[in-house]
């Protein structure tokens, strides 16, 4: 018997939802995602080993957690079209149904489990056959081969696929490098001489920090911006040298770029 | 064959039987009825119960079997020190319900009812032996399908797993539903 | 406690038992004075043997077990040649496949591997003749080892288990690399 699992909350990704929706009655969209965390991470603190079906699982919740809340910050002008509020009510009942859908086994599953509790009240007899009935039985090998052996033992040997976690549903952190281009072009001349990291200090994403990185090098290979460090992978320095030959002022896209077509992110991922 | 004979043979059986045995089985060993073999079954369980016997005879997966008698566990389990078998953990007792009730069904299908992809699980339960590949889907792409297994019956102690309660009684109710909208409404 | 409670109670674990049961180990579970255990036994036997039941209370290698009735021995005979599935089950194959390569290995390390609780197939196995006792583990807890025997290496129609397909060219089955496969897709 390893450990208990004592966090039914955390079990499922809709099962999170639909407590805290259902039983502590929490508007979803007013959520503190930061407590939810914390909660959470004082339940695994209990645990005496991670059960990393249930992190993962965790992981999930709040990303969709996340990504809900996230639009409702977004959408929340008044200027919202039709479409748009049309969009997040068919999501809306989908996941009502989904939820629904989720309570109504989760609620079978209980009363599985009942039943099972009853019947282990039980043992079966499993003796099997008294000693003079065994040799009777039929050959119970007729027709296994030892290529039969090799197989079973190789497909029980054989790695366990890894279960992926399924991140399709997460937008896309849509930051372009002719966006950050821009800004920088904005910026630059007023900061004058400055570091990556401080000009990175408000960002969050790692993807975010990485395309301002590619538009740095960007600049610097138009000579716009003079970049150097002291020392391997210490300070960067960020130095602005000017527009250059090339005109930055209104117009981001340029030669380096496929006309008209800002990179997205997603084209520099692996 | 006398009447005593067939009871006396139907005890035999039963006593060396690993798994449950299937009435007609019983029938064609004893040449009778299966109707029969039922009949003499139960009043066999009956007689067990008037004599307060520590066993009892019980219909599990399809068939007979020997069992001990529900109020004798607290004895059971200090005599059957590992054997119990383990729980389930949440994930695979939601999995099971929904094999159980929705099958033959997909591993997408249970994916998409649990929010979250459940082929570990549904391995680890086609290993204990509860659930089991029972078809292909006849559509494009033929996915695997599965349906619960005797074994899964004789875990739950029941017969037919028909006799599962109704889906329906567990469809969240009116309160609930409006728990769920009132939360869920996208504009505030 | 109660006479009649004294009594389930030792039917229910004999009914349970895979082996005889030694009257010490009843009178500890009971409580009970050994001697008391070996009255109600005798008692419960005679009991079985007024009713005519088609099974009997025995004392066999020190213990008390049930078993059927000699008399009903046709019947078994019958449910042995017409009743069992005279095929292996992926269950005992997977076993009986560790224990071959992997011997002498102990009941542990076959569950380990199986990833389930293996006694029961290993009893079987054990039963049939296909796989013995060839030792005990020399680290603490000196825990049984298992390895087959002659009659196993006759049925596959080897000379010497040497002769089994080495293990070594291993390659993953094509469901692995799919498995693999899918999970380096890039997402999208």
């Amino acid at each position: 018997m390893g450990y208990q699992v004592s966090t039914p909350v955390f079990e499922g990704p809709l099962d999170l939802l639909l407590h805290l929706v259902t039983r502590e009655q929490v508007d979803i969209w007013e959520l503190s995602l930061s407590s939810i965390v914390d909660q959470y991470i004082a339940s695994i603190e209990q645990m005496q080993a991670l059960d990393l079906a249930v992190a993962t699982e965790f992981l999930l919740t709040a990303a969709v957690l996340l990504e809900l809340k996230t639009r409702r910050l977004l959408s929340d002008g008044s200027e919202e079209d039709d479409e748009e509020t049309l969009a997040l009510w068919e999501e809306r009942d989908l996941l009502l149904a989904r939820l629904l859908e989720c309570k109504t086994f989760k609620d079978a599953s209980l009363s599985m489990t009942r039943l099972m509790d009853a019947a282990q009240l039980s043992v079966p007899r499993r003796a099997g056959l008294e000693e003079p009935f065994i040799k009777l039985a039929p050959d119970l090998l007729e027709g296994v081969t030892a290529d039969d052996l090799h197989r079973a033992l190789v497909k029980l040997l054989a790695p366990k696929p890894v279960a992926r976690v399924n991140t399709e549903h997460i937008a896309p952190v849509r930051a372009s490098v002719a966006d950050t281009l821009e800004e920088l072009v904005a910026r630059l001349p007023a900061e004058g001489r400055t570091t990556f990291r401080r000009l990175t200090a408000g960002l969050r994403e790692p993807l975010e920090v990485i395309v301002y990185f590619l538009a740095l090098l960007e600049l610097y290979k138009r000579g716009a911006v003079d970049l150097g460090q002291a020392a391997k992978l210490g300070e960067l320095h960020v130095s602005w040298l000017g527009a250059g030959d090339d005109d930055f002022g209104r117009q981001p896209t340029s030669a380096g770029f496929e006309a008209g077509e800002a990179p997205m992110v997603d084209q520099y991922e692996g | 064959m006398v009447e005593i004979e067939e009871r006396r043979a139907i005890e035999a059986v039963l006593m060396v039987a690993e798994t449950p045995v299937e009435p007609n089985l019983l029938a064609q060993l004893l040449e009778l009825a299966p109707a029969r073999v039922s009949q003499i079954c139960d009043e066999l369980a009956q007689s067990y119960r008037d004599e307060q016997r520590g066993f009892e005879l019980a219909r599990v997966a399809g068939g007979y079997r020997f069992q001990s008698h529900p109020d004798m566990a607290p004895y059971i389990e200090r005599f059957v020190l590992e054997g119990q078998s383990a729980r389930l953990s949440a994930a695979a007792l939601e999995t099971l319900a929904i094999v159980a009730y929705k099958q033959p069904v997909s591993r997408a299908q249970v994916a998409s009812i649990r929010g979250v992809n459940s082929d570990g699980v549904l391995r680890t339960l086609c290993q204990r032996g509860y659930v089991a590949e029972v078809g292909h889907d006849p559509g494009p792409g033929q996915a695997v399908l599965y349906g619960t297994t005797p074994l899964l019956l004789e875990r739950l102690g029941l017969d037919r797993i028909e006799e599962l309660p109704p889906l329906g009684d567990f469809v969240p109710g009116p309160e609930v539903m409006d728990a769920l909208e009132e939360g869920l409404r996208p504009s505030g």
